[in-house]
């Protein structure tokens, strides 16, 4: 049995207890919990403005560069707090990458994009940069596409390939954790089913948390589906149970499309 | 885990934060030296000299040579050039202003406000030597008078102060809501109509901001208005009359103030006065700003 | 990080150093007298073409500017027409005599004034050249700042304690006067002979485009100063803080020794004068 | 009946402000026009490159165009670090707080100080007080403090125009915020970034009444006039134009007036189209956008 209550099956990777979420005097996210489990694929659905994208830029403190916007509670992982006060921001996102909505390269060459990462973290010789730079592609499924125009604006790639880029940028800097804000939302079917594809084979490596609009989606990537309504944290359960016997009724009504 | 293998980039973090954060403070630094030292030497007038401030501002008589230190004719000369400025320029300003944003087809505006830009440019000593060789002999042949006076001198002021008024007039109008023109002209409006019962008084905010700032600049010019004012320090009694301001006196007077003279700390009194009044416009238009939202 | 370190270091190095970095020649500046800066300006450029290693820089301002400018170190010499009073920091150089012409537009039909006639005009009192004898013109009188000592002088000789009225233009130096005068009609001012006059092979004679006047029936000329008959002249004056080193002195003297520039631009040797300023 | 009334309104007041408009640039291109009619003739390779003469007819402005180039790159070498940094601060770190309040509020403040003010607090300063006398030194940092309130703003404005989603991925991977900064934000904003400093620039190059009493109204003459120093006084070109006409000691003072005001019109004009020019450029470089 796959869960992600952690109960017999994988290990439990980050924990979120007692989330709240706040906009200056706006509460975004009311009392959140959950265990994502590790080396699944764990989506977070929910009707437009439930506050899926703010719970999953909470798991790895992107609200600290938001003003106005305070997080409570705890997030572990791999049993550490990481809104404790020793710890730093700055290393949770390095091992939590995250992969946004557009796809945002930065205007450098593919190359460059790529090793960003590990150079910033320090790694200097070019060889190794090289090594890098083709072993993400590899991964994100680029690397084919691109491998001839590493020195090409990353700006002159397609969208798709744009995506896949970012996500290649992540997967440089070797996170534990890749969390998705709705990846696919803006490509077309082809780039979204390579996305998809591609999501499929980084679990076997990394931890995936993926926020997406499709509940079709959710039900091909994920392991394990979370809803979520008005802030609220409604079900938790392995997406088949979500998607066929959900408990809740607001999560039926979602479902079966009462929501629109 | 966690917490502090980074421990490189952090010291580059707050070791840069320290350096941005004292360029920052160096702003501060400058504001209150400059305040500072102003408010010092300006003041001595008062303190050192024992000269009354009444006299100071309202006295005819400025010879300090002879202990008189009335700046009055410089600040009635600042007053009146700078309202002459303002009341020429200002309307015409604000005219372009909206001509921009409302009526002028994109390609026109490409086209004219690279213009306009050319003209924020151009130093101030090129309008002074404008005015010197083409208004002053204007006005000399047209009037009989030397040429030199308020009237030149308020003519390149108005001019000086077009492009500020203007971009900051477009730019107030450009914040108003789409919503508003739409909802306007979706009531049979015209297009005038809409500027001028809507559009305008829902930027009236932005556009006061454009004027007051046109007073800061043309308040503050000096070399374009002493070149053509024939710097007369006296209270002028007509437009054609030769005159002198705060700013043209300094210019004239200050090289040659010896360190320490009344001369000095007249001429100092008379730039605090005028950080004063540009400062006071500042405030006028947080004011304003704050007022309107 | 150490490129960025290294830029801070420049940055800092750059501030610290840049106000040490010293000339590389011997430098002299002046400043100062308008009336004087024709026989400076002109020595100083005949001066640097025979000393190449020295630069003289050499500006105006007026005479006021100049015992300013040299009491605050500023510049080097400091030119003036008046006296330095109660800085006995300051060395007098006396360099030559200057003559100052009263000039008007040649349009206003008066050749001759007496000194009383001229106080009325400038004090204010007369404020046509009708009432002079001249044409219906609006008298227009140009002074020239406090910080000038032209006007110090022409005050000093003419004014009999009488204040100018300041109502007319006011003129930074001698060559915007003598432009102000030219291109005003029923201009009156004061300026220095050097301004007013040109000379050719020898002879020198006035301006064209302006009138000068006499006074009391004496005409503004170089003999009529010697002789004390002429009322507005004075001694030029350089001032240096303290005593001049080798490098000024030598300029100083080469000023003082040059009496065909002297004579050309119109100034006076102070050797050839029959008075001396006690007289007037 | 009123429908025409209204009509007529319409086309009279935009005709009004059409005209306004027209004449404001039928103004600048008469004002260019007869810049050039007087200035054209007095423009000689000579004018721009000879030797001023304070006493004779036939000078040129070598020397202070040069000292206008000089004292623009110095000032820029201060202005630019401390803009940049205060520019990075107010639009990057600093979200609220007393002190960014009170920068901003200084910065405000600074950019209304008339500049004839700002030159007497350069004598004071710089010239008197630090007894570095009149010099290129003295005049850049005048400059430096008048012009810092604007090259922030630029600063600002640049900054703001890169998207935020570009500062949220590098900070993904785990970027700090200076790292962000340096490596990814500042390098987008390298198109408006240029447009600004080199439209100050050209502003710098004209200012006039903050020089004349601190970087002084005279040059030396002879090679020393393009001496390196900067503690030398450095009569810039738009001073000379000013001084020239306040002494008029100089025979052929109109044409040296009518060729220094058309040379400091075409800087300006210059810095005006490499400005738009050559930060378009790199936008476009950058961004790949047509």
């Amino acid at each position: 049995m796959i869960g992600a209550n952690g109960r017999g099956g994988p290990r439990e990777k980050m924990k979120v207890e007692d989330m709240n979420v706040f906009y200056g005097s706006f509460q975004a996210i009311k009392d959140a919990n959950l265990n994502v489990a590790e080396h699944r694929v764990t989506a977070l659905i929910g009707p437009s403005g439930c506050g899926k994208s703010t719970f999953i830029r909470a798991l790895n403190r992107m609200h600290d560069l938001t003003p106005g916007a305070r997080v409570e509670g705890r997030v572990m992982l791999d049993g550490e707090n990481i809104y404790a006060p020793s710890v730093d921001p700055v290393t949770v996102r390095h091992r939590i990458g995250m992969v946004f909505q557009r796809a945002n390269p930065f205007p450098k060459s593919i190359f460059e994009n790529v090793v960003y990462g590990p150079k910033i973290h320090g790694l200097r010789s070019h060889k190794a940069l090289v090594e890098v730079a083709e072993k993400s592609l590899r991964a994100a499924a680029l690397w084919d596409e691109v491998k001839d125009r590493l020195n090409r604006s990353a700006l002159d790639l397609s969208g798709g390939q744009q995506q896949r880029l970012c996500i290649a940028r992540v997967l440089a800097v070797e996170p534990e954790v890749i969390l998705m804000d709705e990846p696919a939302s803006a490509l077309d079917p082809i780039a979204t089913s390579k996305i998809e594809d591609l999501i499929g084979e980084l679990k076997r490596r990394y931890t995936v948390v993926i926020v997406t609009h499709s509940m079709q989606q959710a039900a091909r990537i994920s392991d394990s589906t979370v809803f979520f309504l008005l802030g609220e944290l409604i079900e938790v359960g392995t997406t088949s149970e979500i998607f066929t016997r959900p408990k809740d009724k607001r999560t039926e009504d979602y479902i079966t499309g009462r929501y629109g | 885990m966690i917490a502090g293998n980074a421990n490189n980039a952090h010291r580059n973090e707050s070791v840069a934060l320290a350096l941005l954060k004292s360029a920052s403070a160096f702003f501060i630094v400058s504001i209150v030296v400059l305040l500072g030292y102003l408010t010092f030497e300006g003041t001595k007038l008062f303190t050192v000299d024992h000269k009354s401030i009444f006299e100071f501002l309202f006295s005819p008589t400025f010879s300090p040579d002879t202990g008189q230190v009335g700046a009055a004719p410089f600040i009635l000369g600042s007053l009146f050039v700078t309202g002459f400025a303002i009341a020429v320029g200002g309307p015409f300003g604000l005219a372009v202003g909206v001509f921009f944003s409302e009526l002028a087809p994109p390609r026109v505006a490409a086209a004219m406000k690279p213009a306009i830009e050319v003209l924020v440019g151009i130093p101030s000593v090129v309008y002074g030597w404008l005015g010197l060789t083409l208004l002053v002999p204007l006005i000399r042949n047209m009037t009989g008078s030397t040429g030199f006076g308020l009237l030149s001198a308020g003519i390149v002021l108005s001019l000086m102060i077009l492009p500020t008024v203007i971009s900051l007039a477009e730019d107030a109008m450009r914040v108003v809501p789409n919503s508003l023109r739409e909802g306007s002209l979706a009531l049979g409006a015209t297009r005038w109509e809409t500027i001028s019962r809507v559009l305008v008084p829902a930027a009236r905010s932005g556009l006061a901001v454009a004027v007051i700032l046109g007073i800061a600049r043309a308040i503050g010019e000096a070399l374009a208005i002493q070149m053509v004012l024939g710097n007369s320090p006296t209270i002028p009694h007509g437009l054609l009359n030769a005159a002198s301001a705060l700013t043209s006196e300094i210019v004239m007077d200050m090289g040659g103030a010896i360190q320490g003279s009344v001369t000095q700390h007249a001429l100092f009194s008379m730039a605090l006065l005028l950080l004063l009044i540009a400062m006071s416009l500042i405030v006028l238009v947080k004011f304003v700003v704050r007022r309107a939202t | 990080m150490s490129r960025f370190r290294a830029i801070a270091a420049l940055a800092a190095g750059a501030l610290v150093l840049a106000p040490q970095v010293a000339y590389a020649d011997t430098t002299i500046t002046a400043a100062g007298s308008t009336a004087l800066l024709p026989l400076v300006k002109s020595a100083a450029e005949l001066y640097q073409n025979a000393h190449s290693d020295i630069h003289i820089t050499v500006t105006g301002g007026g005479s006021n500017v100049g015992i300013a400018q040299v009491a605050a170190r500023a510049v080097d010499l400091g030119d003036s027409d008046v006296i330095a009073r109660n800085q006995p920091e300051l060395v007098d150089h006396k360099v030559c005599v200057a003559g100052f012409s009263v000039l008007t537009h040649p349009g206003v039909g008066v050749k001759n004034l007496g000194k009383k006639q001229l106080q009325d005009i400038f004090a204010g009192k007369v404020t046509n050249w009708k009432q002079l004898g001249g044409a219906d013109t609006k008298i227009v009188i140009i002074n020239r700042p406090r910080t000038s000592g032209t006007r110090g002088v022409f005050v000093h000789t003419i004014m009999g304690g009488q204040a100018l009225n300041e109502s007319g233009l006011t003129e930074d130096a001698t060559g915007t006067v003598i432009a102000a005068v030219k291109s005003t009609p029923g201009a009156i001012s004061y300026a220095v002979f050097a301004g007013t006059k040109t000379s050719k092979d020898g002879h020198s004679s006035t301006l064209e485009g302006i009138a000068e006047l006499s006074i009391d029936g004496v005409a503004p000329t170089e003999e009529n100063v010697t002789t004390g008959k002429y009322p507005i002249w004075s001694y030029e004056h350089i001032y240096t803080h303290g005593p001049p080193n080798k490098d000024v002195s030598r300029f100083i003297a080469f000023i003082q020794s040059n009496s065909k520039l002297v004579h050309q631009l119109g100034y006076i040797l102070t050797r050839d004068m029959k008075v001396t300023e006690t007289d007037r | 009946m009123i429908q025409a009334r209204r009509r007529f309104t319409d086309a009279f007041a935009s005709g009004a402000l059409w005209g306004a408009a027209c004449f404001v640039v039928l103004m600048l291109a008469a004002l260019v026009g007869y810049l050039i009619y007087l200035g054209g003739s007095a423009i000689s390779w000579h004018f721009l490159t000879g030797m001023s003469s304070e006493m004779n007819a036939g000078g040129g402005v070598g020397p202070q165009i040069y000292n206008s180039f000089y004292i623009l790159i110095l000032t820029l070498v201060f202005t630019v670090p401390v803009s940049l940094a205060a520019g990075i601060y107010l639009q990057e770190y600093a979200a609220t707080g007393w002190f960014r309040s009170a920068v901003q509020f200084s910065a405000e403040s600074l950019a209304t100080v008339p500049s004839i003010v700002m030159g007497l607090f350069g004598l004071l300063v710089f010239v008197q007080t630090l007894r570095w006398g009149f010099s290129a030194l003295a005049g850049a940092l005048t400059l430096t403090v008048l012009n810092l309130p604007a090259l922030t703003r630029v600063t600002q404005e640049a900054l703001a125009s890169v998207p935020g989603t570009l500062r949220e991925a590098s900070m993904a991977v785990g970027g700090t915020k200076w790292q962000t900064v340096l490596r990814i934000v500042l390098p987008s904003s390298i198109g408006p970034l240029t447009t600004g400093i080199v439209l100050i620039s050209g502003r710098i190059f004209g200012e006039t009444a903050a020089l004349i009493y601190t970087a002084g109204t005279s040059v030396a003459h002879g090679r020393a006039a393009y001496d390196l120093s900067p503690l030398r006084p450095a009569e810039t070109l738009a001073v000379h134009l000013w001084y020239t006409h306040s002494e008029a000691l100089i025979p052929d003072v109109t044409r040296i007036g009518n060729g220094s005001a058309l040379v400091l019109l075409m800087m300006v004009l210059i810095f005006n189209v490499v400005a738009r020019v050559v930060g378009r450029a790199l936008t476009m470089h950058i961004t790949r956008k047509a």
